[in-house]
C-alpha cells in the first residue's frame, strides 16, 4: 500500500524521532516536540493535511531506528540520519533529502588543553553504539595511527553522561550533537568543540525504499523550504506574496501557477501550506539550531548554496 | 549406702520441694543477653568489633546523607550547591520535589492527571481486596482485579474520545505510573497464561505437555533484556505489514510472557503439592474435569502459591525496570533523564534519585515479601483454620 | 506369575467418538498443533514478506564481513580495521562469560560468608547479615548498576589526579590500574613449578587418605599442600634470580597524556558490573546457604559432637555434605540468573554479548532477526546445560530412601 | 493386622454366629435386579496382571464385604466399578450400563456410585457444607438452596449436623470420615464403595463410622466394602469376598466364611486376623 | 502416655514384682567406683529455672531409668552430661573428669560418655557402615579396616549386619534405632545415655530397641535411660528416678518404685502411664 494514502486514511505521520537532541528533535515534560528533524515532519503533515499538528512522535534509539521504518511502524524516519550507502543499499532505505550537512567532530573539556584532535593519543572516547560515528571514529585513529580508547554505550544520553562525569576526555559525535549536547553539561562553559570535523555526515529524512510517490513528497518537501528561503517566501510574508508577487518562481512555489502539487500527489498550495504553518529552510534552521536557539549553529554548509552552502533546492518547474 | 552427703542415696522421697530460683546474672537479664549474643567467645567478641565498626562506618554517612545534610527545599540547583549554600550538603530533596510530578506522572498530560490518580486508587482497591485474606467475596475482588480493572484502567488512562476522554499516547505515559502499569499487566496477563501452562505441563497429552514445556525452558532460559529487545525489534516484523502495535504494548507482551513461563513453575509446585486423592474424590462425586480443576484443585492449589506468587510478582516489578532500557519512560527512566536536567546540576542530585529510586522499590518489594511471609506463616499453622 | 497383556484386550468396545477420551485426546493435540503452527507459519510469513519489502538482506553471511568499529575490553585480539562481525560475537561471548566466572566467584564467597552471618549466634553480626540481604533483595539489580557507575564513578578522581598506592597501583574514572606480570622467557620454570608443586600437592593428598585409611594418622595435608603450591614457584624465582636473570618484570602504569598508560586496567564499566552482580546475587546466594544450613536438623551436629567429633569435621564431614545437597540446585539457578543479568552491561557500557552483538552488530547490519535468534540461543544452551548438568548431579546425591 | 484391626472386635458388640444377621437371606436378594455385574474382568499395571478373571455379580441391595491379603486387589476392584480405573478386558455393567470409555457413560455411572475412601479425601477448602453441596449443585445443577437441605439431612443423619460450617482441618478424623460418607449420600447414589473406610482412623473413631455404616446398610444401600473389620462383616455382610493374587479366591455368607472357611489362603488369612 | 507406652508390656515379658531381677542387688553395686556424680545441678534457660538441685551419684554398671512427666527436665539433665547443654551451677564429674569450659576435657568425656537420640539422628548421606566408622577414623585414628571391623561385630551384635551398606533412608525406624546403638558402642564408651529411644517407633519395632538395650545391660554397661518402657525398668534397671519441676522427686529401686510409689507425684504419674 503506497504510504501516502495509508497516511491520509490514518490521519496523521507517524515520524520517527530522536527521543531528545535539543534543536532536532526533543520533547518538553508535557510531551511538545521541538526542533529541526520535527519540524520536518511537522511541515509534511502541513502540506498534507493543511495542519502541522497531525503528526504522532515516536522516539527511537539509535539502536531500533531501522527496524521501525522497516517494519512500517514509522512511515518516516526524521532523526538526524546519516545517509551512506550501505544504509542506502542493504537496509532497505531511502535517503529523499539532506536536511542538515553535519560532521563528526570532538568534544573535550577545557582544561586538557587540547586544541586538535591529532593530540588525542591515549584518550578515552565516549561514543554511542551503532552509529556511523562509531565506525568514522575508528578509521580516523587508524588512518591518523593514534591509539585511542572507546567507551559505548546503547543511548546517547548515557554516552554524553558518561563523558559528563568524566568516563571519558573527548565525547564524539555529529557536530550539531556536539552543540546540543553541550548544553545540557553540568558546565556548559568548560567545553570545547574541537576544529576536526572528521568525516561527511550528511543527515536527513529516510523512508522505505520502493515507494516512489511517497519519497518525492518527503524531497520536494525539503526543497520547497530551500526555495521558499531563496524566494524570501516566509511564513511571514507568505499570505502577501501570494496576492501581490508577480514573480513565476514564487507562484509556482505558492501553487498559483502549474499543478505541481497534483502530480506529487497532494492540494496545489501543498508548498503554501508548508511555509504558512512552518516556515522556510531557513526559519526553521535559525528557530531551532541557529541565533534563535541556544544552540547558535552557523549555517556554514547549510547556507544556501547561493551563500556559500551546500544547501540547493532544485527548482520547481 | 556410700554416697557422698549430698549425693542421692539409692532410695529417696523428696520432702521439701525446690522452689524455682531466679537465675543468675549471668544467665538472664540484659547482662547475659550481652554474653550469650554478642560476646560468649574471643571470636565471637572480635566479630561484634567488626559489625560494630561496620554499622559505625555506615550509618552514621548514610543518616547525614539522607537526613542531617539533606536540603529539603529550594527552586533550583543552587539549593543544593555547597558552594552556594555554604554548608555541606547531603541528598537534595528539593530536587525530588520539585520534579516529583514528572516521576509519578512522566509526561502524562497535566489536566489529565486525575485519570492516573483514579487509576492508583482503583489499583490499591483492587491489590487490598486480594491481599486481605479475610477479605469478603474475594472471587469477586479477583474478577474485579483480573477482569474489571484492567478494561478500566485502559480506558481511562488511554482515554476513549466517545466516552469523553480526551486520547492520551502511550509516549506521554512515564514514570512510576508507566512502572506499575507494566507491572499490573505482567501479573494479570501471566497468572492466567501460567495456570494455562502448568495445567498443560502436567497434562496427559504429550504434543500438549511437549509444547508447555518448551515455552517455559525458553523463557526461563534466556535474560529478560533479549525478550524486551525481541518484544521491541521483532515482534513488528511478525506481524503483518499494517499493524503496528503500540511501542508500551511490545515489551508489556515480553513481560507478560517471561513472567507467565516462571509463574507456570509457580502454579505447579502448587498442582503437584495436592494429593491425588483430591482429584480422585472429586471423580468419584461425578464432577466433570473442568469442574474438578475449578472447584476442587486450583482454589486449593493456588491457595497454597500465594507466597510463591508474590515473590515472583517481586522479581517482576523490579524487572520492570529493564523496559528502560528500550526506551519506556519508567521511573527509572524519569529519574535518569531528570537527573541531567542543568537547572538541577548540583554534586548530589545523582544520588538523590538513585536513592529515592531505591526507597521507591525498596518499600514495595520489602512490603511485599514480608506479606508473603506472613502469607506463609499463616498457611503452615493454619492447616486448621 | 504375570501373564502378559492380550492384544485383543486393547481393543475397546463400541464408544461413540463424540465422548471417546482418546479420540478426544488426539483431537485437542491436533487442534494445538494446527494453533500453533498457523501462528507460526503467519509469524514467519509475515516477516518473510516484511523483510523482503523492506529489501533487507537475510541470511549469516553478514559473520564475515569487516566489523569496522573498535571495543575497549577484548579477551581475543579485536581490531576494527580486519576482525569480522563473528569475532566481534566471539569478544561479547567471551566478555560475558568472563563477568559471569567473575561473578559467580565472588557472590558465592560473599553470598556463603553472610549467609553463615545470618545464623550467628552473634545478634549484631546476624541482624546486619539480615539487613543486607533485606534491602540488596529487594531493590532492582539495574538501578544497582547505575548506582555503582554513576555514583562511584562521579566520586572517583579523573585520570590526572588518580588516586596512587605506592607507585604502581592508580585509581582514577577510568579505573584500577596495576602493574602487568611480564614474564620473561626463561621464566617458564616458575608456572612449570608451579603445576609441579599442584601435582605433588595432589599426589601427597591422595597419600594422605590412603596412610589414614591404613593406620588411622592424618598427614598435615593442607599446610604441606600449600607449602607445595606456593613454595615450589618462589624456590624457582629465587633460583633464577641468583642466578642473575630477571625472570619476572611488571610493566608499571605510567602516566600520559589523558591516561595512564601500560599495566593492567580494570575499567569501570566492568568493575561496576562485576560489583553489582557479585553483590545483588550474593543476597539470594544467602538465602540459599541459609535455607541449606536450616535444612540441616541440630539433632545432626548434636549427634556427631555427642560421637566427639571436634566442631571442625563436625561441620565438614556432617553438615556441609548434607546442606550442600539442598543448597547446590537453588544455587545453581543463582549462578544461572547472574550469568543472564551480566546482560544488563548494556546500562553501563561494558561490552557483552547484548552490547556488543545485540547492540552494535545487530545495528550496523540490521539484520534483527539473525542477531536475536544467535543470542538468545546462546543464552538458552548454557540455560539447558545447566539444567542437565543439575539434573545429573540431583540424581547422584539424591538421598537413598526406602 | 494393624492394630485397629486388633482392637476392632472390642468395638463392635461381638454376633453370635449362629445368631444369624436378620437380612442375610439369601432369597431376598435372589430375585433382585443385578446392580453391577463383573464378567472375566482383568486389569494390568504394566506387565503386573492385578486382577486375573474376576466374576462377580451384585444385586441390588446386596451388601459385600471384600477382604484379603495388602496387594491383592481389592482396591483396585473397587476403583474399577467407578472406573477410577481402567479394565483392559472384560465386561463391567453398572446400573445397567457397561463401563467403555465413553465419558458420557463414565459420568453417568460416577453419579451412581459413591465411593469412600481410606483418606476421606475432603476438600479442605470448602466447609463441610459445602463439600457436601458441591456435587449436587454442580453436577445434578441441583439450586443451591436444596442442596443444602439435602446435605443437611445427610449430616443429620451422620449425626454431625452441628459441623455443617466447619473445615474439615478442624474436624476428628472419625467426623471427617463421617463427612465423606455423607457427601457421597448427597448424590442420592444407588451404589456405594467403601475402600477401608475405618483403617486410616484411631481405635477410638472406628466406631462410629462403623455404625454410620450399619445405618446404611439397614435401609438396604447396595454396598461394597473394602474391610478388615470383621464384626462389621458378620453384622451387616449378604457375602463376604477373600481375594488373593488378584482373583476372587472364596465368596460366601459371613458365617460360613467365618465358621468354616474352604480354601488353605482363607483359613491362612483369617489365622492371622481373627484370634 | 502414648501407644507404644500402653503396649510395652505386652512387647516385654512381664515380671512378676517379686522375683527381683538377677542383678539389682544394691551390693554389687555399691562398691563400684562413681562413673557420674551430680552435686547441686542447676540450670536454667532464660529465666525457666530448669534443673533444681539435682544430686545423682552413678557407680560403674549401675543402670538407671529416669521418667516423668513431660517437660520435667530429664533430657535436659542426660544432655547435661555430656556437655550438650552447660549447666550454670553446681558440679559434673564424668569418670573421674569434671565438666568445666575446658574444650579439650569435654572431648575427652564426650569420648567416654555414647548417647542415643530420640530421634536417632543417624547421618542420611552416609551408609550404615559408614555412620558407624565415622567416629572411630576422625576421632580415635583408628585405620579404616579396623574401624569397619569394630562397626560390623556392633552391628552383629544388634543383628543387622546386613544392612551395613545400606542408607539410613531404607531401614525401618526399629532398624535406624539399632544402628543408632551400635554407633554409639563403636567409640567403646563407657557410660551409655539414652533419651527416649523408642518413643519415635511403631509399636512392633520397640521390642527389637529393647532386646537390644537390654543385652546391653547384661553385659554390665552403665546405662542411664529416660523411657516410659516400663517393662524395661523393671526387666533391668537398677534404680528408677522420677522427676519433676526440674528436681529428682523420688529414687528406689523398680520392685519398691512400682510397687510403693511414696511421692503424690510418682503415684500420680505411675497411675496414668500403668492400668
Ligand atoms: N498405579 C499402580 N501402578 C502399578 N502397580 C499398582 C498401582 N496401584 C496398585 N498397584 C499394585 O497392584 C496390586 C494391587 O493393589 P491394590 O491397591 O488393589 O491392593 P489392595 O488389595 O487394595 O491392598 P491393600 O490392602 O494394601 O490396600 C499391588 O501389588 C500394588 O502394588
Ligand atoms: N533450648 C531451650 N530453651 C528454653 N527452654 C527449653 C529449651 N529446651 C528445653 N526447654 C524447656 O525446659 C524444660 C525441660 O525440658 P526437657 O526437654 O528437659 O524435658 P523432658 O523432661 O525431656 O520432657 P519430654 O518428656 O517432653 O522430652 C521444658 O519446659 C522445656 O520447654
Ligand atoms: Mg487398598
Ligand atoms: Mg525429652
Amino acid at each position: 500500500q503506497a504510504t501516502l494514502t495509508s497516511i491520509k486514511q490514518k490521519g496523521y505521520i507517524a515520524c520517527g524521532s530522536n527521543p531528545g537532541l535539543a534543536g532536532f528533535g526533543v520533547p518538553d515534560a508535557q510531551g511538545r516536540w521541538a526542533g529541526l528533524d520535527v519540524d520536518f515532519c511537522r511541515a509534511l503533515s502541513a502540506a498534507i493535511f493543511n495542519d502541522a499538528g497531525k503528526v504522532r512522535f515516536i522516539p527511537l534509539s539509535a539502536k531500533d531506528r531501522f527496524t521501525a521504518l522497516q517494519s512500517g511502524e514509522v512511515d518516516i524516519l526524521s532523526r538526524n540520519t546519516t545517509w551512506s550507502m550501505s544504509r542506502d543499499t542493504t537496509l532497505g532505505l531511502d535517503f529523499p533529502a539532506i536536511n542538515f550537512y553535519d560532521g563528526q567532530g570532538f568534544m573535550v573539556k577545557k582544561k586538557l588543553g587540547v586544541t586538535s584532535a591529532k593530540q588525542l593519543e591515549g584518550a578515552s572516547v565516549c561514543t554511542q553504539q551503532g552509529t556511523t560515528t562509531e565506525l568514522n571514529l575508528a578509521d580516523y585513529f587508524r588512518a591518523n595511527k593514534l591509539k585511542y580508547e572507546v567507551v559505548a554505550f546503547a543511548s546517547a544520553d548515557e554516552t554524553f553522561k558518561a563523558y559528563d562525569s568524566g568516563r571519558c576526555d573527548a565525547f564524539t559525535t555529529d557536530a550539531s550533537g556536539l552543540y546540543a549536547e553541550r548544553l545540557r553539561a553540568s558546565a556548559p562553559d568548560d567545553n570545547i568543540v574541537l576544529p576536526e570535523i572528521i568525516s561527511k555526515e550528511p543527515l536527513g529524512p529516510a523512508v522505505r525504499q520502493g515507494d516512489a510517490q511517497w519519497s518525492d513528497v518527503v524531497r520536494w518537501t525539503h526543497y520547497a523550504m530551500l526555495n521558499a528561503e531563496e524566494a524570501g517566501i516566509t511564513q511571514g510574508n507568505a499570505d502577501q506574496m501570494l496576492k501581490t508577487s508577480d514573480n513565476p518562481d514564487v507562484k509556482r512555489i505558492l501553487g498559483t501557477e502549474g499543478k505541481y502539487g497534483a502530480d506529487l500527489g497532494l492540494t496545489g498550495d501543498w508548498a503554501y501550506r508548508i511555509i504558512k504553518l512552518v516556515g522556510n529552510y531557513g526559519e526553521v534552521f535559525e528557530k531551532n539550531v541557529g541565533q534563535g536557539s541556544p544552540l547558535k549553529i552557523q549555517r556554514g554548509l547549510n547556507a544556501l548554496w547561493s551563500k556559500g552552502g551546500l544547501q540547493y533546492g532544485p527548482p520547481i518547474r | 549406702m556410700t554416697a557422698g552427703p549430698q549425693t542421692l542415696p539409692l532410695s529417696f522421697v523428696r520432702r521439701d520441694a525446690v522452689p524455682p530460683a531466679p537465675a543468675p546474672a549471668l544467665v538472664s537479664g540484659p547482662l547475659a543477653w550481652l554474653r550469650a549474643n554478642l560476646f560468649s567467645s574471643p571470636g565471637n567478641a572480635a566479630l561484634t568489633l567488626i559489625a560494630l565498626a561496620i554499622v559505625v562506618l555506615v550509618a552514621p554517612p548514610l543518616l547525614r546523607f539522607l537526613v542531617v545534610d539533606a536540603v529539603w527545599s529550594g527552586q533550583n540547583r543552587d539549593a543544593c550547591r555547597p558552594e552556594v549554600v555554604g554548608h555541606p550538603v547531603g541528598a537534595c530533596w528539593a530536587f525530588v520535589a520539585d520534579k516529583i510530578n514528572y516521576f509519578v506522572y512522566g509526561s502524562y498530560p497535566i489536566e489529565e492527571r486525575w485519570r492516573p490518580n483514579v487509576f492508583f486508587a482503583l489499583m490499591a482497591l483492587g491489590v487490598g481486596w486480594l491481599l486481605w485474606l479475610d477479605a469478603p467475596r474475594r472471587d469477586l475482588g479477583a474478577a474485579y482485579f483480573f477482569v474489571a480493572f484492567p478494561v478500566a484502567s485502559f480506558v481511562l488512562l488511554s482515554g476513549v474520545p466517545a466516552l469523553g476522554l480526551a486520547k492520551v499516547p502511550t509516549s506521554l505515559w512515564g514514570g512510576m505510573l508507566v512502572t506499575l502499569v507494566v507491572s499490573l499487566v505482567g501479573i494479570v496477563a501471566s497468572l492466567p497464561l501460567g495456570i494455562l501452562l502448568a495445567l498443560g505441563r502436567r497434562s496427559r497429552l504429550p504434543i500438549v505437555r511437549l509444547f508447555c514445556v518448551i515455552f517455559i525452558e525458553f523463557w526461563r532460559g534466556v535474560p529478560l533484556i533479549t525478550v524486551l529487545f525481541m518484544a521491541n525489534v521483532m515482534l513488528p516484523l511478525f506481524l503483518p505489514g499494517d499493524v503496528s502495535v503500540d511501542r508500551l504494548v511490545r515489551p508489556l507482551v515480553g513481560i507478560a510472557l517471561f513472567s507467565a513461563a516462571y509463574m507456570a513453575e509457580v502454579v505447579r509446585g502448587g498442582l503437584q503439592a495436592i494429593p491425588r486423592g483430591q482429584a480422585e474424590g472429586a471423580m468419584s462425586l461425578g464432577l466433570s474435569p473442568w469442574h474438578r480443576m475449578r472447584l476442587v484443585i486450583l482454589p486449593q492449589a493456588l491457595r497454597i502459591v500465594i507466597p510463591g506468587i508474590v515473590n515472583s510478582f517481586i522479581s517482576l516489578f523490579k524487572d520492570t525496570s529493564l523496559v528502560s532500557i528500550v526506551g519506556i519512560f519508567d521511573f527509572i527512566r524519569t529519574i535518569e533523564s531528570a537527573r541531567v536536567d542543568p537547572a538541577w546540576a548540583a554534586p548530589t542530585v545523582v544520588m538523590t534519585g538513585y536513592a529515592f529510586a531505591a526507597l521507591f522499590y525498596f518499600v514495595f518489594c520489602f512490603g511485599m515479601s514480608r506479606y508473603a511471609l506472613f502469607v506463609e506463616r499463616r498457611l503452615a499453622s493454619g492447616q486448621k483454620r | 506369575m504375570s501373564n502378559p497383556i492380550p492384544a485383543e484386550a486393547r481393543a475397546a468396545p463400541r464408544v461413540s467418538p463424540l465422548y471417546d477420551p482418546r479420540i478426544r485426546a488426539a483431537a485437542y493435540q491436533i487442534l494445538l498443533l494446527l494453533a500453533v503452527g498457523l501462528a507460526a507459519w503467519a509469524a514467519v510469513g509475515n516477516a518473510a514478506e516484511n523483510l523482503r519489502n523492506a529489501r533487507v538482506a537475510s541470511g549469516f553471511g553478514f559473520l564475515g564481513n569487516t566489523a569496522g568499529f573498535d571495543v575497549n575490553q577484548t579477551l581475543i585480539p579485536f581490531a576494527a580495521a580486519n576482525s569480522t562481525y563473528g569475532t566481534a560475537f566471539l569478544v561479547g561471548l567471551t566478555n560475558t562469560l568472563m563477568v559471569a566466572v567473575i561473578g559467580i566467584v565472588l557472590a558465592t564467597l560473599l553470598g556463603f560468608t553472610v549467609g553463615v552471618a545470618r545464623l550467628s549466634p552473634n545478634w549484631i553480626v546476624a541482624r546486619l547479615a539480615g539487613v543486607y540481604v533485606e534491602t540488596l533483595r529487594n531493590i532492582p539489580l539495574l538501578l544497582q548498576l547505575l548506582f555503582w557507575y554513576v555514583a562511584v564513578l562521579a566520586s572517583l578522581p579523573a585520570a590526572r589526579d588518580s588516586y596512587a598506592f605506592g607507585s604502581s597501583v592508580f585509581l582514577n574514572q577510568r579505573g584500577l590500574y596495576v602493574p602487568r606480570p611480564m614474564l620473561a622467557a626463561d621464566a617458564w620454570a616458575i608456572p612449570a613449578a608451579f603445576g609441579l608443586g599442584l601435582a605433588a600437592a595432589l599426589a601427597f593428598a591422595a597419600r594422605a587418605r590412603r596412610e589414614q585409611a591404613r593406620s588411622g594418622r592424618r598427614l598435615p595435608v593442607w599446610s604441606v599442600g600449600i607449602g607445595l603450591v606456593a613454595g615450589l614457584p618462589l624456590a624457582a624465582w629465587g633460583v633464577l634470580a641468583l642466578s642473575g636473570a630477571a625472570p619476572l618484570s611488571f610493566e608499571v602504569p605510567v602516566k600520559g597524556t589523558f591516561n595512564l598508560r601500560g599495566g593492567m586496567q580494570l575499567y569501570p564499566e566492568f568493575v561496576a558490573l562485576v560489583l553489582g552482580l557479585t553483590v545483588y546475587t550474593a543476597a539470594f546466594i544467602a538465602e540459599v546457604v541459609r535455607s541449606g544450613i536450616q535444612a540441616v536438623s541440630r539433632g545432626q551436629s548434636e549427634a556427631a559432637r555427642a560421637l566427639g567429633l571436634k566442631p571442625g569435621p563436625t561441620l565438614r564431614l556432617v553438615v556441609i555434605p548434607q546442606a550442600m545437597r539442598v543448597i547446590v540446585p537453588p544455587l545453581t539457578s543463582q549462578y544461572l540468573n547472574l550469568t543472564k543479568n551480566s546482560s544488563l552491561a548494556v546500562a553501563i557500557g561494558y561490552p557483552d554479548l547484548v552490547q556488543v552483538f545485540m547492540g552494535t552488530v545487530l545495528n550496523q547490519t540490521g539484520q534483527a532477526v539473525e542477531v536475536v535468534a544467535i543470542t538468545m540461543a546462546v543464552y538458552l544452551t548454557i540455560s539447558l546445560l545447566t539444567a542437565f548438568v543439575m539434573n545429573v548431579y540431583n540424581r547422584r546425591v539424591a538421598l537413598v530412601e526406602r | 493386622m494393624t492394630a485397629s484391626t486388633l482392637t476392632a472386635p472390642a468395638t463392635l458388640p461381638d454376633i453370635d454366629p449362629d445368631l444369624a444377621p436378620q437380612n442375610t437371606s439369601a432369597t431376598r436378594l435372589a430375585s433382585a435386579p443385578e446392580a453391577v455385574t463383573l464378567e472375566k474382568v482383568n486389569k494390568w499395571y504394566g506387565a503386573f496382571h492385578v486382577l486375573r478373571d474376576v466374576d462377580l455379580t451384585v444385586r441390588r441391595g446386596e451388601r459385600i464385604v471384600i477382604c484379603g491379603p495388602s496387594g491383592s486387589g481389592k482396591s483396585t476392584l473397587i476403583r474399577c466399578i467407578n472406573r477410577l480405573e481402567e479394565h483392559q478386558a472384560g465386561r463391567i455393567v453398572v446400573d445397567g450400563i457397561e463401563l467403555t470409555n465413553d465419558l458420557k457413560r463414565i459420568d453417568e455411572i460416577r453419579r451412581e456410585v459413591g465411593m469412600v475412601f481410606q483418606h476421606f479425601n475432603l476438600f479442605p477448602h470448602l466447609t463441610v457444607l459445602e463439600n457436601c453441596t458441591l456435587a449436587p449443585i454442580w453436577v445434578k445443577k441441583m439450586p443451591k438452596a436444596e442442596a443444602e437441605a439435602v446435605a443437611m439431612r445427610y449430616l443429620t443423619r451422620v449425626k454431625i449436623p452441628n459441623q455443617a460450617a466447619k473445615y474439615p482441618g478442624q474436624l476428628s478424623g472419625g467426623q471427617q470420615q463421617r463427612v465423606a460418607i455423607a457427601r457421597s449420600l448427597c448424590m442420592s447414589p444407588k451404589i456405594m464403595l467403601f475402600d477401608e473406610p475405618t483403617s486410616a482412623l484411631d481405635p477410638e473413631m472406628v466406631k462410629e463410622v462403623l455404625d454410620t455404616m450399619v445405618g446404611l446398610a439397614d435401609e438396604g444401600m447396595t454396598m461394597l466394602c473394602v474391610t478388615h473389620e470383621m464384626g462389621f462383616a458378620r453384622q451387616v455382610a449378604d457375602r463376604v469376598i477373600f481375594m488373593d493374587e488378584g482373583q476372587i479366591v472364596e465368596s460366601n455368607t459371613p458365617e460360613a466364611f467365618f465358621r468354616a472357611p474352604q480354601h488353605e489362603r482363607t483359613k491362612l488369612f483369617l489365622s492371622q486376623i481373627l484370634h
